[in-house]
């Protein structure tokens, strides 16, 4: 069982990395959201292996599900303000995103 | 009981609410402030003369209150000596209230009566208080009083300078009466004067200190030299019914009863401290009277001269003899009561032809014939005419010193008398009989507001001379029984040769002014020939410019300490003002540069961040 | 949750989901409606309050006096801010049907967030907040406040992983989330460790350094009366009080070394660099939300103590920062509105044309630098004596000069905008209309008055430990 | 053990096609992949509930999301060209860190896990534990979903014209 969970936080890690790379590097502000949806799995991920490992996975089905409907309404949220910067701006660059600055 | 402690709080707590009430008044609505001033002070004259009253047949009043949390008590006694001053007070607030009526240049009149009768509410507090501490409170609050009276009259800037040199003057000497009460306080373990005056205090160590401190507080709020020189500057500046009341009233009267209180009831004096005030005394009158009759303007000429009386009263307590002491309470009330007179009758005059310049005024005799008569009488009075009230306190400090054995002092009194006749031979001359000048016609009485005060305070110095037994009997020698002197000797009319020497003073300030009319042939430069004078000429060239005062010549001590500081200052500072500053502007400019409003590099630095926090915190050893 | 104050979260709830419903035409009974909701809520949390400050007698106060004051503090700036937008926004299409609704749920999530007693409840009311906070800010449509909103949700994001990571640590040993288990197990390697993750999660949504990045551009950018909102409540309840909740449950753990250590560090860094660039900045917004970064740095060096006395003293500062961080918000909303500027170096001499504002920025500016009487100071002392008990002697001294800092930006401040002489430009500017100004000038006096009857408040919020 | 394996390299791999790919249309489709083989690792964990929502709200409503706010945007997304050399080289930057990680991250965790405990009698139905392990949460989900009808109607307001004022 140890073992199965050490591996699990390996990926997690792995699967962060890549969601966080993807929300530092990237300039297409859409990207960035695809980057934060990858980081948000990874957070699910972590919160079955740990209700796995402790024999408690029906708490942690509860959260996740309570998890999922926070992160729809997030994700609906964000691409909502997107779409508002996007008529304001007419543009998908978050590095024209620069008055606000000092 | 209780009736009668309720008593003596009226003159207090009174005047304060009606003050306040009168500042809610519209500035518009006729009449109705004086008539709150009026009253009020009229109920507390009723309610001091019942309280006098009680004192002199039955005994002392009591008050006290929790005040100050568990620090100290307002703790009030009435003996005769404070129920004497109270009664002048409530007196002197009464007259000027009525006066003010009809002054024109009082500033905002709402304001001026509101001060006028905060300034009765904390002169009856200090008259009244017995804790030390209680007493403080109201004489230095008299401070700010003084500052808005002078600052309201006009809004010129010499107003605002005279102000402010009243204030500081008063200021500075009031922390030395603060320091002087602290002392006393710890040395005699109370606060309390009664309880002080049971044992009193020998002029030795810190004692000498506090006494000397007390000093300095009680004479600058007398007036006397060298502390008297915002008087002369506030004539110029601020109007007659202030003068009347602040310097040539109020302030004798509480001056002089805080020294007759420290001198005689609290502490024991050795024979240095009594030449010091009695020196103090003599030297007020010859230097005030000197600069008195030398001056041009009608108000500034009676402030110094309200100045120089201070100094017969301060040369009477000094006395340490029951003569003396009488003699000087007694020159207190009576120079109140003649010296607002006077000022009055200024009042009137500058009313009436706009004007207090000496060269410009004359003939008014026959033009405002009571004010003139009012003038002639009080200025007899001042001068010591017998038998006019002034007389006969003058005699009582003459025989005072002169039984202290220094003749000295009593030669300084008399000389101090032959100018102030001298000088106001020449102002009456000049005002009310010389030549009028072209610029003064159509003038005419002054109102009744101004008349009867000054009729009564007329009627008053005329009472006091001939019934010169009346108010010593009633008033004065009550207030010193309780130190054990003996009051038959003080009063009738005396047939000594203290006689002759005043009717040889009459005659040679007759002769001086006639000798300064005939050479000059206009009354108002009758003092020429003395002003003119080989040395005296360039000592008052001096004395004109400010060099003899104190406060000038602080200012300019200050001035040149502070500009020295200053510059030193500026060493220290350009050196601190310059590395924290810049040091400061340019870590703040390192750190806005990484606030560069990009969204990568903020997203890097708070994930690493995070991250590296995390990898701390996870890494605790187990 | 605490069931005493759960109609205080419900009500707003409520209410909110009622406007659509009942009002959805008329403008006026919208705002009348989320009005009396809030206000009818802090007449009643002021009628207990007061009831017991008064007598200064606790021995029957039964509630949990940190909630109480939260929710009394989420009540006093939300309606100040309902009634200030009331009067407010005509000429920017607010869209009332919304707007309100939003500040009252989000009045709702914040009580929530206060009484909550579970860790993975605590996280949604927080989530909630930041959607309302995210819509909130983009109000007025323009360009700056889109980026304020997405740079928002972008750089508060974090945050939300680490709190989720810090959970599923925590089921690990843990059959619930509730607060009485994680206490009873707080002196657990594994619980401290999650704790911390939880922490730092929380740090990054409260704004303090080094994750403070997001912080100025949001209150600068924000709808004027949001921006105040921010700064004064949901930032706070949403992040700095979440950790103050967190400091009371290990508290009295043997492990809490290193995360004293951290929060330490990164409170004197927002102490210090808040105070700094709050000193060069030309925008008044933008100096405000450094200010804000500096004084939550002073709350985080109080909960870092981990001492009841620095609890208290974090959790009087947080009250205190909410109502001169609101002051001064919604006059610089009112100068912007008024002069239609909030350029510092443009603003001078306001104080002839706008005594109000002005006088009020003054009190709570002063406030914000500890000048005694005034509430500010009295927190800032006990912040200080708390770190000098515990030992962090260091940290009190740089503490101490950090708030001359804060004096000198504020007298800057002063100097730029209020006095001096007016220039021409500016002569036709009048003050705001009176109820712009009745928010701004009860909690003046709630400044002045919590600062002088400090006793009293206190030993009140002394009462439980 | 395998079975994970599979699903993780599935997981880890959509995650990486959806951060490089070049379109997209294509990315927000790699990220319903990475949902499904998340929900897959939610089954094989024995979280059925999980799972079902993973896939249904995830991989289903989030990508319909992503995909027409994708559409509405898509004009520029064509124009807008950035610089694609950060995506090329990010699976060799993900392999570095992945062994990094290999000897440091398995082995601090596996240390972690000594320190969990092995709860008895947790196994309840799901329904049960949300109402009465965590009925207040149904408060929270109440304010999320109202909280989200408002900010929707909030963002896409319409702008009045001057005629409507």
């Amino acid at each position: 069982m140890n073992t199965n969970f050490s591996v699990d936080w390996f990926f997690i890690s792995i699967l962060f990395f890549t969601g966080a790379y993807c929300m530092v590097v990237s300039r297409n502000i859409i990207r960035l959201l695809i980057g934060f949806e990858i980081i948000s799995k990874s957070a699910m991920i972590a919160i079955i292996t740990a209700g796995q490992l402790s024999n408690n996975i029906n708490l942690a089905q509860t959260l996740i599900i309570i998890m999922i409907l926070i992160e729809v309404i997030v994700v609906a949220t964000g691409l909502a303000l997107i779409v508002k910067f996007y008529n304001n701006y007419q543009t998908i660059d978050i590095r024209k995103l620069i008055n606000l600055k000092g | 009981m209780n009736e009668i402690q309720n008593l003596i709080l009226i003159p207090i707590i009174l005047p304060l609410t009606a003050g306040v009430l009168t500042l809610m008044v519209r500035e518009r609505t006729k009449y109705l402030k004086e008539f709150i001033a009026i009253s009020t002070t009229l109920v507390s004259l009723f309610s001091s003369l019942t309280a006098l009253k009680y004192v002199n047949s039955i005994g002392d009043i009591n008050y006290e209150c929790d005040w100050l949390g568990s620090f100290s008590l307002m703790q009030f006694r009435v003996d005769q000596l404070s129920a004497f001053i109270l009664l002048s007070v409530s007196l002197f607030s009464f007259l000027i209230s009525i006066y003010s009526i009809s002054v024109k240049n009082k500033g905002n009149s709402k304001i001026f009566y509101f001060l006028l009768l905060l300034t009765q509410f904390q002169a009856a507090g200090v008259a009244v208080s017995d804790n030390l501490i209680s007493m403080l409170f109201f004489w230095e609050s008299m401070v700010i009083v003084l500052y808005l009276y002078i600052y309201i009259s006009a809004s010129t800037n010499s107003t605002r300078t005279t102000a402010l040199k009243a204030f500081l003057i008063n200021g500075v000497s009031d922390l030395a009466l603060l320091i002087g009460i602290m002392i006393l306080g710890y040395i005699s373990n109370t606060f309390v004067m009664s309880e002080i005056s049971k044992s009193k205090l020998i002029v030795s160590g810190w004692a000498t200190i506090a006494y000397i401190l007390l000093l300095t507080g009680t004479l600058t709020k007398a007036g006397a030299f060298p502390f008297h020189t915002w008087i002369p500057d506030a004539a110029l500046n601020s109007n007659a019914a202030f003068m009347a009341y602040i310097p040539a009233s109020i302030d004798k009267l509480l001056g002089i009863y805080f020294l007759t209180r420290i001198t005689v009831f609290l502490y024991t004096l050795n024979h240095t401290m009594q030449l010091i005030v009695m020196g103090v005394g003599a030297i007020t009158i010859i230097v005030a009277v000197m600069m008195a009759f030398i001056q041009t303007d009608y108000k500034r000429l009676l402030s110094y001269h309200a100045i120089s009386q201070t100094g017969y009263m301060i040369l009477g307590v000094g006395t340490l003899n029951p003569i003396g002491i009488a003699g000087g309470l007694f020159h207190m009330v009576n120079n109140a009561i003649y010296k607002s007179c006077l000022f009055m009758t200024s009042g009137a005059v500058e009313r009436q032809t706009d004007t207090n310049n000496l060269e410009k005024l004359g003939g008014l005799f026959s033009k405002m014939p009571i004010t003139a008569i009012c003038f002639i009488i009080s200025a007899a009075a001042i001068s010591g005419i017998p038998p006019l009230n002034g007389f006969f306190s003058k005699e009582l400090v003459y025989k005072g010193s002169l039984l202290t054995g220094y003749t000295i002092f009593f030669i300084a009194a008399e000389i101090g008398s032959i100018f102030t006749l001298a000088s106001f031979l020449k102002l009456g001359h000049t005002v009310f009989f010389d030549k009028p000048s072209s610029s003064i016609e159509n003038v005419k009485e002054a109102p009744l507001s101004m008349l009867i005060p000054m009729i009564i305070l007329c009627i008053l110095c005329i009472i006091f001379g001939f019934g010169a037994h009346f108010p010593i009997r009633h008033f004065i020698s009550p207030s010193l029984i309780s130190l054990g002197y003996i009051s038959e000797e003080l009063s009738g009319f005396h047939t000594d040769n203290l006689f002759l020497v005043a009717l040889s003073v009459i005659l040679i300030a007759l002769t001086n002014h006639i000798f300064g009319y005939q050479r000059t042939n206009r009354a108002y430069k009758a003092s020429d020939h003395i002003h003119h004078a080989p040395i005296l000429k360039d000592i008052y060239e001096m004395a004109e410019k400010g060099y003899f005062d104190l406060y000038e010549i602080f200012k300019k001590i200050f001035r040149t300490f502070a500009n020295f500081l200053f510059k030193i200052d500026r060493v220290f500072d350009s050196i601190i003002d310059y590395i924290p500053s810049n040091s400061s502007y340019k870590i703040s400019e390192t750190f806005s540069s990484v606030h560069s409003g990009v969204y990568s590099l903020y997203m890097f630095f708070i994930f690493s961040f995070a991250i590296i926090f995390v990898i701390y915190l996870g890494g605790i050893k187990w | 949750m605490v069931v005493d104050f759960l109609s205080y979260s419900l009500i707003p709830l409520f209410s909110a989901l009622a406007i659509p419903f009942i009002a959805r035409k008329n403008k006026r009974l919208i705002e009348l409606l989320s009005n009396v909701t809030l206000l009818s809520g802090l007449l009643n949390l002021s009628y207990i309050l007061l009831s017991y400050l008064i007598k200064n007698n606790y021995e029957t106060f039964t509630m949990d006096v940190y909630s109480f004051s939260m929710i009394f503090t989420i009540y006093l700036v939300g309606l100040s801010i309902t009634f200030f937008s009331t009067h407010y926004g005509i000429e920017n299409d607010t869209n009332p049907t919304s707007y309100y609704p939003l500040i009252l749920i989000g009045v709702s999530a914040m009580s929530s967030i206060v009484i909550a007693q579970d860790i993975f409840t605590l996280y949604i009311f927080v989530e909630a907040l930041s959607v309302v906070s995210f819509a909130l800010i983009t109000s007025d449509n323009s360009h700056t406040s889109i980026e304020a909103s997405i740079k928002y949700f972008f750089l508060t994001f974090p945050a939300s992983v680490l709190i989720i990571f810090g959970i599923s640590i925590l089921l690990l040993n843990h059959p619930n989330l509730d607060f009485s288990t994680i206490k009873d197990t707080s002196s657990k390697f594994l619980t401290i460790i999650a704790l911390s993750m939880i922490t730092v999660g929380f740090l990054i949504k409260s704004g303090i350094v080094p994750f403070h990045f997001w912080t100025p551009d949001v209150y600068q950018g924000a709808y004027s009366p949001i921006s105040a909102l921010l700064a004064g409540i949901i930032t706070k309840i949403g992040g700095v009080y979440a950790i103050i909740k967190i400091g009371i449950l290990i508290s009295n753990s043997q492990l809490n070394y290193f995360i004293s250590k951290i929060l330490l560090l990164s409170g004197i860094l927002s102490v210090l660099i808040g105070a700094f660039l709050a000193m060069i900045q030309k925008d008044f917004k933008r100096m405000l939300a450094y200010s804000s970064i500096s004084q939550m740095g002073y709350i985080i060096l109080a909960v870092a103590t981990f001492t009841p006395l620095g609890i208290i003293a974090a959790v009087f500062h947080l009250i205190n920062h909410a109502t001169f961080k609101t002051v001064l918000f919604l006059n610089s909303a009112c100068v912007e509105k008024q002069t239609g500027t909030t350029n510092i170096l443009e603003l001078k001499g306001l104080e002839h044309r706008m005594p109000t504002t002005a006088w009020t920025s003054i009190i709570a500016m002063m406030a914000t630098a500890g000048i005694p009487p005034l509430s500010g100071f009295w927190s800032k002392l006990l912040i200080i004596v708390a770190l000098w008990k515990n030992g962090n002697i260091y940290y009190a001294i740089i503490a101490l000069i950090a708030s001359i800092i804060t004096l000198a930006y504020f007298m800057i401040l002063q100097k730029k905008v209020f006095f001096g002489k007016l220039p021409e430009k500016f002569d036709g500017v009048k003050e705001a209309k009176f109820q712009l100004l009745i928010p701004v000038v009860v909690i003046s006096g709630i400044i002045i008055f919590s600062g002088l009857f400090f006793d009293r408040v206190y030993s009140y919020l002394s009462r439980i430990v | 053990m395998s079975i994970y394996l599979l699903i993780y390299f599935l997981i880890i791999v959509s995650a990486v096609l959806s951060v490089i790919s070049k379109k997209l249309i294509n990315s927000a489709i790699m990220l319903a992949v990475l949902s499904v083989g998340v929900s897959l690792l939610f089954f094989t964990y024995e979280a059925p509930w999980a799972g079902v929502f993973e896939l249904s709200v995830c991989a289903g409503l989030i990508t319909v999301i992503f995909i027409s706010a994708v559409s509405l945007v898509k004009q520029d997304d064509e124009a807008f060209k950035e610089n694609r050399v950060k995506y090329t080289i990010f699976p060799l930057i993900l392999i570095i860190f992945a062994i990094l990680s290999s000897i440091f991250v398995p082995d601090y965790f596996s240390k972690l896990s000594n320190f969990s405990i092995y709860l008895e009698n947790q196994n309840e139905p799901v329904g049960k534990f949300i109402w009465l392990y965590r009925g207040v949460d149904i408060i929270g989900q109440l304010t999320l979903l109202s909280a989200s009808v408002f900010v929707i109607k909030h963002i896409f307001k319409k702008k009045k014209t001057a005629e409507e004022r």
